[in-house]
C-alpha cells in the first residue's frame, strides 16, 4: 500500500495529540498527548525514510524515542512534585501567575 | 595635532561632575565650592576658545577628528563656527551663576542629612549640573551628526534627575504632592524629548543609509555631507530629504520648544528649582534651535526651503500664543516659561527667515534670551524662596521692603520685553527686520508680540512688586550678597550687549553667511538705492 | 565741538547711573548731584548753541559718529548724533526746563524718602530725551523713544504703593508700546526700501519710492506719534499719568516728552510731503485731538487732569500744524517751545497749590487762594494768559500762526481745520479761565470738610489723612519752587514775541525745516481778530459760569456731554469693552485650550496606550492550555502566511 | 575467529566509522564532561564538600571551555579555517564561536549568582543559596523543614547548569536537524528542572516549571514534526543538502524522491514549524506566553541565565537556519518574520507598561527586545548577522546584571519583586538604585549604553536591508518601552520610601562581581563598541 498514507496517519495522530494538549486538564494526559505528537513525528520520519530509501529517518526516530524517554523522566518528576504539593494534577489549577 | 581645546572644555566639567559626586556625604559645602571652581575654570577655557577663534578664518575652527565607531561611520569630530562659539560661551558663562544661585537648593532636609545616611542630594545636584554642561558643550561643538545625537539624547538623563529630584518645595501644600507633580513634570520632559529623539534616530539611520548607498560607505560627518552635496556626488531624492528633515526638525522643535510641542516646558520649568529652570530654557533648549540652524539647514537645504512656510506660521503662533498664555498665568515660573515659548518663536522665525539679519538675530537672540531669562528667573527664584509660594497673587508691595530685589526683577523684566539699551532688543529687532525684508506680513504679526510682552511683564511686576505691602512679605529680606553676586553681572552683561553687541556680531556674522550659502539664499536688495 | 554732543547725553546718564546704583549713602546729596548734572548738560547745550550761532546758517549741522552699534549684513545701525537747528531747539528746551524742574523738585520732594531715586529717574529721562532728539537715525531715535517711555513709566508709578499710580504707569507704557509698533514697522519698511534708516539718506531718497510706500511709512510714524504725544486714539494714558508727582507732569507730560511725536513728524517732514494721504491723516488727528482734549479739560475738577486735557489739546495744535507741511512745521515747533514754557509753568503752579493745600487736587475744594500764595498766583496767571493766547504773550503768537496756517491749507479742508482751531481756542479760553477762577477766586471752599462723594476718585489724598478732615493752611511755597516758576513765567510772556520778531525762529529753523508762507483765504489780520474774539467769548462764558455765581463744592450731575467728558469722553470704557475684556476672555480661553486640548492630546495618547496595555495583558490569563492555544494559532498563522507568500 | 574479522570488515564497509575532530569539539566536550563529573560528585562526595567542589568544577569547566573557544578563534576557525566537523553535524565558524563565547561568559557570570549564598538569612547557622533545600520535598511540609534543618542544599543545580550550557553550545553550531533537535532538548530539560528549584515561593516555582515544561515539550513536538517534513522534502537532514535541494540543484536524483522531493508544501510547512519551535525559545509573539510566568516563577539566578543564554543560543540557531538552510526562501519567510518582529516589539512594549512585578516587567521587556533582534535577523545581510551577534552580546549582559540586582532587594518573604516595594530605593541605597537605573537605561536604548549601540546596529542593518518600516515601528516601540523603564526609575528615585520597605542585602563578592561585570560591559559596549563590532562583523559568515 502507498507509503504516503502513513504520512496522512502521522498528520492525523499529530492533530489528535495537539488537540489532546488543548483539551485535557490532567497534566499526565496532556503530557501523554505530547508524546503522541512526538510519535506521530516518528511515524512520519520512518515513512519518509522508507520513501527515500535511506536510514536517516529511522535513526532520528530512535533518537526521538530516547529524547521522549528523557522528557518523561523530567516531566513526571515535575508533575509528581506539583501533585504532592497541591494534591491535584490539573493543569488549570496551576495558575498563580497571570496578567 | 594641537591641544584639543574643545574636548577640554567639555571634559573639564565632566571630570568635575565625577569628582563632585565623589565628595563624601558630610562635606556638602566642599562639593559646592568644587562645583563652582570647576564651572569657573570651564568659563576660562571657554574664553580661551572665544579668543582663539578667528572670525575671518575657516568656517569650522579648533577642529578635532578621530574615528570612534568605524562600523557606523561615526567619527569623534569637533569644530566650532561663530554660532557654536557664541553658544559655548553662553553655556560656560551661565553655569557658574546657576551653581551659585542653587547654592542651597539641594541642601538635604534634616532627617535626610542625619549622619550615616548615604543619600547625597547636594553632591548629586551639582554633579548633574556639571554633567549637563559637559554634554551641552559637546553637542554645540559636534560636527558629526551621530556624535551630536548621542549627547543630544544623553543630556536628557541628568536633566531628568535635576527636574524630578530637586523641585522647589513651593509648588504644593505638602512635600508628597510636590514630589508627585515633580516626577510628573520630569517624566513628561523625558518622554517628550525621548520621543522626539527617537524619531530623529530613525532619521539619523536613514541619513546613514542614504550616504552609505551613494558615497559607498556611510558617514555622519556634517562637513563631508555638506561638501558631498555641494559637489553633487550626494543627491537625495526629494521625498527622502523631506522625511529626513522632518525627523530631525521634530526632535529640535520639541526641544526648542515650538508650538504645539511645548507643553512639557511649563511643567518642567514650573516644578524645578529656578537654577534648573534656567538650565532648561537658557542652555539645554538652545541646543534645539542651534541644531535647526546647523543641521536642518546644513543637511537639508531644499527641504528647509520647502518647510519654511509652515515653520514660519508655527513660529508666529508660538510668539503670540506663548505671550497670551503668559498673560493668563497665575504662577510666576509658568509665566516665565510661556514667555520663553514666545521668545523661542522669535528665534525660530529668525532662523527660517533665511536672511543674515534674521539668522544673526536669532543667534544673538539665543545668547541674549539665555542671559535675560537667567536674570529674571533667578531673581524670581530668590523671591519665591523667600515667600515659599509661586503664585503671583501671594505677593504685593515687595518693592517697598526689598527695593533691590524689585529693581533687579524689573530690569530682568524689561530685558524680557526687549527694551532698547538691553541686549534682547538688539536680537529681537534684528529678527523682526530680517523677517520683514522677506516676509513682511510675518514681520508685522511678530511685531505685535512686543506689546503682549510689555503686558505680561508689567502685569507681573505690578501684581508682585507694587501696591500696598502685604503682611506676608513685610519681613522679606532684600537680596543677599551671594544673590547680588549672581544677578549683578548678568544685568551688567545685558546692558553691555545691548549697547555694544559688536564683538558678538563680529563673531556670528561670518558663520551666518556660511549658513545662508548652505541654503543658497541671499538677502533681498533694497528697492531704492539710498544716497549714502 | 562734535565731541560735546555725546557729553550732552552722557552727563545726565552718568547722573542716573550714579544715583540709581549709588545706594543709600547718596540719599543726602543725591538731589544735588542730579540737579548739577542736568545744569551741566544745559550749559553744554548753551555752549554748543553759541558755537552754532557763530557759524553760517548752512553749515550749522554738526554730526558725531560714536561707534557702530548693530552691524549685521546690510543692516548697519550706528550710535551717531546729529545736532542741527531743530535738535538744538529741543536740547535747549529739554535741558533748560529740565534743570528748572530739577530745582523745583528739590523743594517739592523734600519729604519723600525716595527722593534720590526720583532724581535718578529724572536724569534718566533727560538722557533718553536728549538721545531721542540728537539721534541721527531712526533706530537710535527709537532707543531714546522707548527710553523716555521707561522714564515716564518709572516716574508716573513713582508712588508705587498707590495701586492707582502703578496701574497708570503700566497703562502709559503699554499704550506707548502700541505706538512703538508703528515706529518699528516704519523702520522695517525703511530698511526694506532704502537699505538704511539714517535720517539724511532716507529723507533724501524718499522721492525715489512709490507714494504707497511713503504713505505706509508716514502712517506708521503717525501711529508712533499718537502713542507718545497722547493723540486720539492713543490718548487715554495721559490723564491717568497725572498720578505721578507734579514735577514729572510738568516736565514729561507737558513740556518735553509728549511733544516727541511732533518732533518725529517734523523731522520726517520729507516723508509726509511725499505722502498727502498721510498728511491728511495727521491733520485730522490733530484737529480731533485739539477739540477732544479741550472738551475733556472743561469737565475735569482735578486741576492736574484739567491741565492734562489742555496739554492734549495744545499738542493737537502742534500736530495739526505739523500736518500742514512747510507752511506749518516751523509754527508747530514754535508752539511746542512756547507751550513748553507756559504749560510747565502752569503745572508747577498747580504743584505749588497742591503743596500748600496738603495735596488736595480737587479744584472744588480750592477757592480764593490768590492772597495766600501770591507768587504762585502771579506766575500761574501769566501762564494762563499765555495759553489762552492773550495778545502779546507767547501763546498768542504761536497759536495764532497755527490757526492762520490751518486756514491757509486752502479749500473746505482749510475752512474745517481753521474752524476747529478757532473753536479750540475758544474752549481753551473757557476751561483755563475756569481753572483760574475756581482756584484763585471765589469763596474759600476748603474751610469746611468735604462732603464725601462716591463718584469722585480724586479725593484720595484727603482720605489718606485717616477720615476726619483738618483744614489746610494755604501758604506760599519755598524759594526752590517759586524761582523756577518765575523763570518759566518770563518764558511764557516773552518767548513768543522774541521768536516772531521778524520771523526769527522760522528762519533759524529754515535750513533743516523747510518753510513757506501760507496764504489764508482771508487776511491774516482777520484771522487774528477772529482768534481774539474767540478767546473773549471763551473767557466770558467761563466767567458767567464760575465767576459770577459760587462754585458748588460738590460737582453737579451735569449734562450728558459733561459726564462723558469727565470720563475722558468714554475712551477708557471703549478700550475696556473693545480690547480689555475680549483680551481677558481670549487669554482665559487659550489657557483652557492649552491645558485641555494641546496638553490633553499628549496625556490622552499616554492614557490610551495605558488602557490598551491594561486590556491586552488579560490575554495572559495564567492557564497553560490557553497559552498552548495561542501557540497553535501562531503556528497555524505562520504556516498559512508562508504558504500564502508562496501563493502570491 | 576468521568470521568475526570478516564481519567487522563488512561492518566497516557498510557503516564507515565516523572521524571526529575532538579538538574542535573541545568546548562542548569540556562542559558536558564536567557535567558528568558533577553528577559523579553528587553521587560520591560528602554533602559538606559538594557546594565548593561543584562550584569550582563548574567555574573551571566554563572558563577552560571559553579558553578553548578563544583558542579555536585564534586558530582562525572563525574565519579562514571555518568548516564543518563531526561529519557535517556541527559547524565551527564565526557565528558559532562568537555565540559560544558569549554563552560561556554569560554562564560564567550566571554561575556567580548561582553560587551566591549570603542574601538569604542563615538557616540554622548555615549560609543558604536561592535554591530549594530539597526539590522533592513538599513545600512547607515536614520533609522540607527536616531538609533545611539538616542543611541540605540542591547542589545538583551545577551539573544541570553545565548540561544546559552544553546543549546551548551545540545549538547555534548544529548543522543538521537531528543535532539541532537533540541540542534543544539537552538544554531545555535541565532548564525545566532548574525552574522548579526556588527556595522561596516554591509553588510558583513549580508552576513555572510545569508550564515551561508542557509548553516546551509541545513546541519541540512541532519542531520535530517540522524536521520530519523537511526530511521528507529533502531526503536528508543536513543543512547543506536541504539548502541545495531548496536551491533546486539536485532535484529528483532518485526515483524514490520524485514523490516528495521538491514538494514545496512540505518545505514551507516544515520550515514554518521549525521556525516556530525556535521562536518559542526566543520568546517572540505569539509564542511568548510562557515567558512572563516562567521568568517570574523561576529562581531569579535561573531566570537571569535563561533570559540571557537561551536567547543567545536560540537566535544563533535561528540565524543559521534562516541563512544557511532557507536562503532560497528569503522572500517567503521574510514578510512573516517582519510580522512577528513588529508584533513582538509592540506587544512586549505595550503590555509591559502596566506590569507591577519587576521580573514580569523584565520578561515583557525581553519580548520586546526579541522583536528588536528579529528586526536585525530579517535584514538578510551580513551586517544583519553581525548586528544581531552584537546585540545578543550586549543584551545578555544587561539582562544578567538586571536580574542580579533583583536578587538583592529583599524583604521578609524573600526577594521583593513587587514594584511598589521598590519605591524610594534611590534614597535608601543610592548605589544599587543607580546601577539598576543604568541597566534600565540600557534596555531603553539611551546613548552611551550598550543598549543604544545594539539598537542602532540592528536598526541600521534593517534600514540598509530595506526594512525602513521596521525601523519606524521599532522607534515607536522603543518610545513606548522607554515609558515603563522610566517609571521604575521614577519609583526608585522620586517617590518617598515605604516605612516597612524592603532592605537591600549586602551580597558576597560573587554577585557583586556579576553586577560589576554587567555594568562594565554595558558602559564599554556603549562608549567604545568598535572592537566588539569588528569581532561581530568578522564573525558574521556562516560555514556551509
Amino acid at each position: 500500500m502507498n507509503p504516503v498514507n502513513y504520512l496522512y496517519l502521522a498528520a492525523l495522530l499529530f492533530t489528535i495529540g495537539a488537540s489532546g494538549v488543548l483539551l485535557r486538564r490532567n497534566a499526565i494526559v496532556v503530557f501523554m498527548s505530547v508524546e503522541l505528537m512526538l510519535n506521530a513525528a516518528n511515524l512520519a520520519l520512518v515513512a519518509f525514510s522508507r520513501l527515500h530509501g535511506n536510514l536517516d529517518g529511522q535513526i532520528i526516530a530512535f533518537f526521538t524515542m530516547v529524547v521522549a524517554a528523557a522528557e518523561v523522566v523530567v516531566g513526571l518528576a515535575i508533575i509528581v512534585t506539583i501533585f504532592r504539593s497541591r494534591h491535584s494534577a490539573s493543569v488549570d489549577d496551576a495558575s498563580l501567575m497571570k496578567l | 595635532m594641537s591641544f584639543p581645546l574643545l574636548t577640554a572644555v567639555a571634559a573639564l566639567p565632566a571630570i568635575g561632575a565625577v569628582a563632585t559626586a565623589a565628595v563624601p556625604a558630610a562635606r556638602r559645602t566642599a562639593a559646592k565650592w568644587l562645583a563652582l571652581a570647576v564651572s569657573l575654570a570651564t568659563l576660562v577655557l571657554a574664553a580661551v576658545v572665544a579668543f582663539r577663534f578667528d572670525p575671518g578664518g575657516d568656517r569650522y575652527q579648533l577642529t578635532e577628528s578621530h574615528t570612534w565607531i568605524a562600523d557606523f561611520g561615526v567619527r569623534y569630530e569637533l569644530g566650532v563656527d561663530g554660532i557654536g562659539v557664541a553658544l559655548i560661551a553662553l553655556t560656560a558663562l551661565l553655569i557658574p551663576f546657576v551653581v551659585l544661585a542653587g547654592w542651597h537648593d539641594a541642601d538635604p532636609v534634616e532627617e535626610e542629612a542625619a549622619p550615616g545616611r548615604r543619600w547625597r542630594p547636594t553632591q548629586g545636584f551639582f554633579a548633574l549640573i556639571l554633567a549637563v554642561e559637559a554634554m551641552v558643550v559637546i553637542s554645540f561643538a559636534a560636527t558629526d551628526v551621530f556624535l551630536f545625537y548621542v549627547f543630544f539624547e544623553a543630556m536628557l538623563i541628568p536633566m531628568y534627575f535635576l527636574i524630578g529630584g530637586f523641585g522647589d518645595r513651593a509648588g504644593a501644600r505638602d512635600e508628597a504632592e510636590a514630589a508627585k507633580q515633580r516626577s510628573y513634570a520630569a517624566v513628561k520632559f523625558l518622554l517628550y524629548n525621548l520621543a522626539g529623539g527617537l524619531i530623529m534616530l530613525a532619521a539619523v539611520i536613514g541619513l546613514y543609509a542614504v550616504t552609505a548607498d551613494q558615497l559607498g560607505e556611510g558617514t555622519f560627518s556634517l562637513r563631508a555631507i555638506v561638501e558631498a552635496r555641494a559637489s553633487g556626488e550626494l543627491t537625495m531624492a526629494q521625498n527622502t530629504e523631506r522625511l529626513l528633515f522632518l525627523g530631525f526638525f521634530l526632535a529640535f522643535a520639541v526641544k526648542a520648544p515650538l508650538w504645539p510641542l511645548h507643553t512639557w516646558l511649563p511643567n518642567a520649568m514650573g516644578e524645578s528649582t529656578a537654577p534648573v529652570a534656567v538650565l532648561i530654557t537658557a542652555v539645554v533648549d538652545k541646543v534645539g534651535t542651534f541644531a535647526m540652524l546647523r543641521f536642518c539647514l546644513g543637511l537639508f537645504p531644499e527641504a528647509s526651503a520647502w518647510a519654511t512656510p509652515v515653520v514660519l506660521v508655527l513660529a508666529l503662533v508660538s510668539i503670540i500664543y506663548g505671550a497670551l498664555l503668559a498673560i493668563g498665568q497665575r504662577d510666576i515660573k509658568r509665566l516665565i516659561a510661556y514667555a520663553s515659548i514666545s521668545h523661542f518663536g522669535f528665534i525660530i522665525l529668525g532662523i527660517f527667515a533665511m536672511t543674515s539679519q534674521g539668522q544673526g538675530g536669532a543667534t544673538l537672540y539665543m545668547v541674549n534670551h539665555g542671559i535675560s531669562t537667567a536674570a529674571l528667573m533667578l531673581v524670581a527664584g530668590f523671591l519665591i524662596s523667600r515667600r515659599g509660594s509661586r503664585l503671583i497673587a501671594d505677593y504685593g508691595g515687595v518693592q517697598k521692603v526689598a527695593p533691590v530685589l524689585a529693581g533687579t526683577f524689573l530690569i530682568g523684566g524689561l530685558a524680557t520685553l526687549s527694551l532698547p539699551g538691553l541686549a534682547p532688543f538688539v536680537s529681537e529687532f534684528l529678527v523682526l527686520v530680517g523677517t520683514f525684508t522677506r516676509y513682511p506680513a510675518a514681520g508685522i504679526v511678530a511685531t505685535f508680540g512686543i506689546v503682549l510682552a510689555a503686558l505680561y511683564v508689567l502685569v507681573l511686576y505690578q501684581r508682585t512688586m507694587t501696591g500696598p505691602v502685604r503682611p506676608e512679605v513685610e519681613r522679606m529680606p532684600d537680596l543677599r550678597k551671594r544673590e547680588l553676586a549672581v544677578v549683578a553681572p548678568l544685568i551688567a552683561l545685558l546692558v553691555l550687549l545691548g549697547v555694544f553687541p559688536k564683538p558678538l556680531t563680529d563673531i556670528v556674522n561670518p558663520a551666518v553667511e556660511h549658513t545662508l550659502s548652505d541654503v543658497q539664499k541671499t538677502d533681498p536688495d533694497p528697492e531704492v538705492e539710498a544716497a549714502k | 565741538m562734535e565731541t560735546l554732543i555725546g557729553l550732552l547725553v552722557a552727563a545726565p546718564l552718568l547722573g542716573a547711573a550714579v544715583l540709581l546704583c549709588g545706594g543709600r549713602r547718596l540719599d543726602r546729596t543725591g538731589h544735588w548731584i542730579g540737579t548739577a548734572l542736568a545744569a551741566a548738560s544745559f550749559l553744554l547745550g548753551a555752549v554748543l548753541f553759541a558755537d552754532m550761532l557763530g557759524r553760517e546758517a548752512e553749515d550749522r549741522t554738526l554730526s558725531q559718529h560714536v561707534f557702530s552699534w548693530i552691524p549685521v549684513g546690510g543692516f548697519q545701525a550706528d550710535v551717531a548724533f546729529r545736532l542741527d537747528q531743530l535738535s538744538m531747539t529741543f536740547v535747549l528746551l529739554i535741558t533748560g526746563v529740565g534743570t528748572l524742574i530739577h530745582v523745583y523738585s528739590i523743594g517739592y520732594m523734600e519729604h519723600d524718602e525716595r527722593r534720590r531715586r526720583f532724581f535718578g529717574y529724572l536724569n534718566l529721562f533727560l538722557a533718553a530725551m536728549l538721545l531721542l532728539v540728537l539721534a541721527d537715525n531712526y533706530l537710535l531715535l527709537y532707543a531714546g523713544w522707548e527710553g523716555v517711555g521707561l522714564a515716564s513709566y518709572l516716574l508716573i508709578g513713582f508712588w508705587q504703593h498707590k495701586p492707582s499710580a502703578a496701574t497708570a504707569a503700566k497703562k502709559a507704557f503699554i499704550v506707548n508700546r502700541v505706538g512703538d509698533i508703528g515706529l518699528s514697522i516704519a523702520i522695517m519698511i525703511m530698511f526694506t526700501t532704502f537699505g538704511t534708516f539714517a535720517f539724511s539718506p532716507v529723507l533724501e531718497s524718499v522721492g525715489g519710492t512709490s507714494e504707497g510706500t511713503a504713505t505706509a511709512i508716514g502712517l506708521m510714524l503717525l501711529l508712533a506719534a499718537c502713542g507718545k504725544s497722547a493723540q486720539v486714539p492713543l490718548q487715554s494714558w495721559l490723564g491717568d499719568a497725572m498720578e505721578g508727582p507734579t514735577p514729572v507732569s510738568a516736565l514729561i507730560h507737558a513740556a518735553t516728552m509728549v511733544t516727541a511725536g511732533v518732533y518725529l513728524i517734523v523731522r520726517s517732514g520729507a516723508i509726509f510731503d511725499a505722502a498727502p494721504a498721510a498728511q491728511t491723516a495727521v491733520v485730522t488727528v490733530g484737529a480731533v485731538t485739539l477739540l477732544f482734549g479741550a472738551i475733556v479739560g472743561c469737565a475735569k475738577d482735578d486741576i492736574k487732569k484739567a491741565l492734562a486735557g489742555s496739554t492734549m489739546s495744545q499738542i493737537g495744535y502742534m500736530v495739526l500744524a505739523a500736518g500742514l507741511g512747510p507752511i506749518g512745521y516751523a509754527f508747530a515747533i514754535m508752539h511746542l517751545v512756547t507751550h513748553g514754557f507756559f504749560k510747565a509753568g502752569l503745572f508747577l503752579g498747580a504743584g505749588s497749590v497742591m503743596h500748600g493745600m496738603n495735596d488736595e487736587v480737587d479744584m472744588r475744594r480750592y477757592g480764593g487762594l490768590r492772597k495766600y500764595m501770591p507768587i504762585t498766583f502771579a506766575t500761574f496767571g501769566l501762564g494762563y494768559l499765555a495759553i489762552i493766547g492773550f495778545p502779546g504773550l507767547s501763546g498768542f503768537f504761536s497759536k495764532d500762526k497755527i490757526i492762520e496756517a490751518a486756514f491757509a491749507k486752502g479749500g473746505t479742508e482749510g475752512w474745517i481745520l481753521g474752524g476747529a482751531a478757532l473753536l479750540g481756542a475758544a474752549i481753551t479760553a473757557f476751561y483755563m479761565t475756569r481753572v483760574m477762577l475756581m482756584t484763585f477766586f471765589g469763596e474759600e471752599r476748603w474751610r469746611n470738610a468735604p462732603t464725601p462723594s462716591p463718584k469722585e476718585p480724586s479725593v484720595e489724598p484727603a482720605a489718606e489723612t485717616g477720615g476726619e478732615y483738618e483744614v489746610p493752611h494755604p501758604h506760599e511755597s519755598p524759594k526752590s519752587m517759586t524761582v523756577p516758576m518765575i523763570v518759566l513765567a518770563f518764558g511764557s510772556v516773552f518767548a513768543g514775541g522774541l521768536f516772531s520778531w521778524g520771523e526769527a525762529f522760522v528762519h533759524w529753523l529754515e535750513p533743516v525745516v523747510p518753510f513757506e508762507h501760507g496764504h489764508p483765504p482771508v487776511s491774516a489780520l482777520t484771522v487774528t481778530a477772529a482768534t481774539v474774539v474767540a478767546l473773549l467769548i471763551g473767557v466770558g462764558a467761563a466767567w458767567l459760569q464760575y465767576g459770577r455765581k459760587p462754585v458748588p463744592a460738590l460737582a453737579p450731575r451735569g449734562s450728558l456731554l459733561t459726564r462723558a467728558a469727565r470720563r475722558d469722553l468714554l475712551q477708557d470704557d471703549f478700550n475696556h469693552v473693545v480690547l480689555v475684556k475680549p483680551g481677558e476672555y481670549l487669554t482665559r480661553g487659550l489657557v483652557y485650550l492649552d491645558h485641555k486640548v494641546v496638553d490633553g492630546a499628549v496625556n490622552g495618547t499616554a492614557a490610551a496606550v495605558g488602557g490598551l496595555s491594561g486590556r491586552s495583558r488579560r490575554i495572559q490569563n495564567g492557564y497553560a492550555r490557553s497559552y498552548a492555544v495561542s501557540m497553535l494559532g501562531g503556528a497555524a498563522v505562520l504556516v498559512a502566511a508562508t504558504l500564502l507568500m508562496r501563493a502570491v | 575467529m576468521s568470521t568475526t574479522t570478516e564481519l567487522t570488515l563488512r561492518a566497516q564497509e557498510l557503516i564507515p566509522a565516523p572521524d571526529i575532530e575532538y579538538g574542535q569539539l573541545a568546548p562542548v566536550l569540556i562542559v558536558i564532561g564536567a557535567a558528568v563529573v558533577g553528577v559523579l560528585f553528587e553521587a560520591f562526595l560528602p554533602r559538606r564538600a559538594r557546594y565548593t567542589a561543584q562550584a569550582l568544577l563548574a567555574g573551571l569547566a566554563l572558563a577552560s571551555a571559553f579558553a578553548a573557544v578563544v583558542g579555536l578563534a585564534a586558530a582562525g576557525r572563525a574565519t579562514t579555517e571555518a568548516g564543518l566537523i563531526a561529519m557535517g553535524a556541527l559547524a565551527v565558524d564565526g557565528p558559532a564561536l562568537f555565540l559560544q563565547g558569549v554563552i560561556l561568559l554569560v554562564s560564567l557570570v550566571a554561575l556567580l549568582t548561582f553560587a551566591e549564598r549570603r542574601l538569604d538569612p542563615r538557616a540554622h547557622g548555615r549560609h543558604v543559596d536561592s535554591f530549594a533545600a530539597e526539590g522533592a520535598a513538599v513545600p512547607g511540609g515536614e520533609g522540607e523543614k527536616a531538609a533545611v534543618r539538616a542543611g541540605f542544599t540542591t547542589t545538583e543545580v551545577y551539573p544541570l547548569l553545565l548540561f544546559a550550557v552544553g546543549g546551548m553550545l551545540v545549538f547555534p553550531a548544529a548543522n543538521d536537524l537531528l543535532t539541532l533537535f537533540i541540542a534543544l532538548e539537552v538544554f531545555s530539560l535541565p532548564l525545566y528542572v532548574l525552574c522548579a528549584l526556588a527556595r522561596r515561593k516554591r509553588l510558583m516555582s513549580q508552576e513555572a516549571a510545569l508550564k515551561y515544561f508542557l509548553l516546551g515539550a509541545f513546541s519541540s513536538a512541532f519542531l520535530l514534526f517540522g524536521i520530519a517534513l523537511l526530511y521528507g522534502y529533502a531526503g536528508s537532514v543536513k543543512y547543506a543538502e536541504i539548502a541545495s535541494v531548496v536551491a533546486d540543484t539536485n532535484r529528483g536524483t532518485t526515483e524514490a524522491l520524485a514523490g516528495t522531493t521538491g514538494n514545496d508544501v512540505l518545505l514551507l510547512i516544515g520550515g514554518a514549524l521549525l521556525v516556530m519551535g525556535l521562536l518559542f525559545k526566543v520568546g517572540a509573539v505569539p509564542f511568548h506566553m510562557w515567558t512572563p510566568d516562567v521568568y517570574q516563577g523561576a529562581p531569579t539566578p535561573v531566570t537571569g541565565f535563561m533570559a540571557a543564554a537561551t536567547k543567545v543560543a536560540a537566535f544563533g540557531a535561528l540565524l543559521r537556519l534562516l541563512y544557511v538552510v532557507l536562503p532560497g526562501l528569503t522572500w517567503d519567510w521574510r514578510p512573516v518574520m517582519w510580522g512577528v518582529a513588529i508584533v513582538s516589539m509592540l506587544a512586549g512594549a505595550v503590555i509591559a507598561i502596566t506590569q507591577t512585578d519587576v521580573k514580569r516587567l523584565l520578561a515583557y521587556s525581553s519580548i520586546a527586545h526579541a522583536g528588536f533582534i528579529l528586526a536585525g535577523v530579517v535584514a538578510a545581510t551580513p551586517s544583519g548577522i553581525s548586528s544581531v551577534l552584537f546585540y545578543l552580546a550586549a543584551y545578555s549582559f544587561v539582562t544578567l546584571g538586571a536580574f542580579a540586582v533583583v536578587t538583592l532587594v529583599r524583604d521578609a518573604g524573600g526577594e521583593a519583586t513587587h514594584l511598589s516595594k521598590w519605591a524610594g530605593l534611590g534614597r535608601r541605597s543610592p548605589l544599587v538604585a543607580a546601577v539598576f537605573a543604568v541597566f534600565l537605561l540600557a534596555f531603553a536604548g539611551i546613548p552611551l549604553t550598550s543598549g543604544f549601540a545594539g539598537k542602532f546596529a540592528v536598526f541600521k542593518a534593517a534600514a540598509e536591508g530595506g526594512a525602513g518600516a521596521l525601523v519606524v515601528v521599532g522607534v515607536i516601540a522603543s518610545a513606548i518601552a522607554a515609558f515603563f523603564y522610566i517609571r521604575v526609575i521614577v519609583l526608585m528615585f522620586f517617590s518617598e520610601p515605604k516605612v516597612e520597605g524592603p532592605s537591600v542585602a549586602v551580597p558576597s563578592p560573587l554577585t557583586t562581581t556579576a553586577i560589576a561585570v554587567g555594568v562594565a560591559v554595558t558602559l564599554v559596549l556603549g562608549v567604545a563598541p568598535q572592537y566588539f563590532l569588528d569581532l561581530a562583523s568578522q564573525a558574521g559568515v556562516f560555514a556551509r
